[in-house]
């Protein structure tokens, strides 16, 4: 069964464990051919920034996990346009592959969708 | 106990119950070769050319592959010929991404129980 | 068409504020355990006033959590107070349900 | 209608636990199905059968346990997220050479794919958090 689903990134990474648990369940999601996209939403943009590097604090480094998405067929990456100005970040502060999109563009994702699920 | 010629007692290499190492620094091409034949296999250079982009593959995103994403990886690297399924199976029968994660001395891919 | 599954108080997190950032006009909102004190918050108050919308969006509390808490008083329409079992009804007949917290 | 719930958050830290019950207890009286919980994050330490709480305190533990032998739930913990925070059962203790366990059936130890399937399975998936 192959469904479109919905992933809402919310919280930053490091600080708690729900953006790697929540990324845990993107690939296994994938690796089980579901169809996935991923809107990082409020603090959720954080996980995104480039030039993170977790060593230092024991922490695998978030953004370069994210950047195996790609291998597993995963493209539509989302933030809104709200989200980063509110955050004083623009899209080259981020890692590639991520769309800006506007409250609108995000309902007809929404629309689209079969099913829902946030971290 | 030995490991393929490894003693496991003066070398301190532990491997855990799914024959994954304990330790991921204890990696070397000799130990590679040791869990190989653990498995049955007899490593080639075919199979090394692998294991070294598996290991690049983990350095650069910090995850052990599922199988689609490692097949990929290989098609990138190395072209249609040896990024496929067939081929991969054919050096890592089976269940070719937790294998080679197991001989290249890697975590065990997310997700495998 | 989905259920919004408040969870956290709007005045230590960002539950509210980032689910009102994503509402569609067909949506609903449900207050529970810390959401419930959203009743207080002008975030929740601003979208109740008639003119802020077309269509008003649907705001349910948990009744067991808002009582709990001491803040049967405070609750007014059009802040409707729910049971479990209707809470249970009110995600059968959403199409999605999404928790914030 | 069918319904998976997903419970992520540590008992007696955050209501959530007790909530998820609840809505489970109500599921099952107004005739639905649940067809999982799945315990994710730190969650999974509803599935601790080391729980001693006070004799005036809910035992969540034994809250589960119960619902799931009188209406035969299936209670799933995520397997990665509880053998790194310690819950383990004697198969798995056994696996890594742990001198105890900690829990054991109804509640199972799986991975992450038991969640997906719950949310392809189910109408409906309500998290906790």
């Amino acid at each position: 069964m192959k469904k479109k689903i919905l992933v809402l990134m919310r919280q930053a990474p490091y600080g708690s464990s729900l953006a790697r648990d929540g990324l845990d369940y993107i690939l296994t999601s994938a690796a089980y051919d579901q169809d996935i996209t991923i809107l990082f939403l409020g603090d959720g943009v954080w996980q995104l920034l480039k030039q993170q590097n977790g060593k230092s604090i024991y922490a695998k480094t978030h953004s370069a996990s994210l950047e195996v998405l790609p291998m597993y067929d995963i493209e539509s990456l989302y933030v809104l346009s709200d989200d980063l100005e509110d955050r004083q970040l623009s899209l080259n502060d981020l890692i590639p592959g991520v769309e800006i999109i506007e409250k609108d563009e995000f309902h007809q994702i929404m629309n689209t969708q079969d099913s829902v699920i946030g971290f | 106990m030995l490991l393929a010629g490894i003693d496991m007692n003066t070398s301190n290499l532990q491997l855990d119950k799914h024959g994954f190492l304990k330790n991921l620094d204890d990696w070397s091409e000799e130990v590679a070769c040791a869990i190989a034949q653990q498995e049955g296999l007899t490593l080639t250079p075919a199979h090394f050319e692998i294991l070294f982009m598996l290991r690049e593959f983990y350095k650069q995103y910090e995850v052990s592959p599922a199988n689609r994403p490692f097949v990929k990886a290989v098609k990138l690297a190395f072209g249609e010929e040896k990024g496929n399924s067939i081929y991969l199976m054919s050096l890592f029968p089976e269940s070719p991404a937790k294998l080679a994660a197991k001989i290249a001395g890697l975590p065990k891919p997310a997700n495998c129980f | 068409m989905t259920l919004h599954l408040i969870q956290r108080s709007p005045f230590t997190h960002q539950a509210l504020s980032n689910c009102l950032k994503t509402l569609m006009p067909e949506d609903s909102i449900l207050l529970m355990e810390d959401g419930v004190y959203s009743i207080q918050h002008p975030l929740l108050q601003d979208i109740l006033t008639p003119a802020a919308q077309a269509k008003p969006t649907s705001i349910y509390a948990l009744i067991d959590d808002v009582n709990a808490r001491g803040l049967e008083a405070f609750n007014h329409t059009p802040i409707l107070n729910i049971s479990m079992a209707e809470f249970v009804e009110q995600c059968a007949q959403h199409k999605h349900v999404i928790s914030w917290y | 209608m069918k319904f998976s719930l997903l419970v992520l958050s540590s008992p007696y830290s955050r209501q959530a636990s007790e909530s998820a019950l609840r809505f489970a207890k109500s599921c099952i009286d107004n005739g639905h199905t649940l067809y999982r919980i799945f315990f994710y994050q730190d969650g999974v330490q509803n599935a601790s059968q080391l729980q001693t709480p006070a004799q005036d305190e809910l035992n969540l533990h034994k809250e589960w346990q119960s619902l799931a032998e009188n209406h035969d739930l299936d209670l799933v913990v995520c397997i990665a997220a509880a053998l790194k925070r310690g819950v383990l059962n004697k198969e798995e203790a056994d696996r890594y050479d742990q001198a105890a366990f900690n829990t054991d059936a109804p509640f199972e130890l799986s991975g992450l794919g038991q969640l997906l399937d719950a949310q392809l399975q189910s109408d409906r998936l309500i998290t906790f958090a």
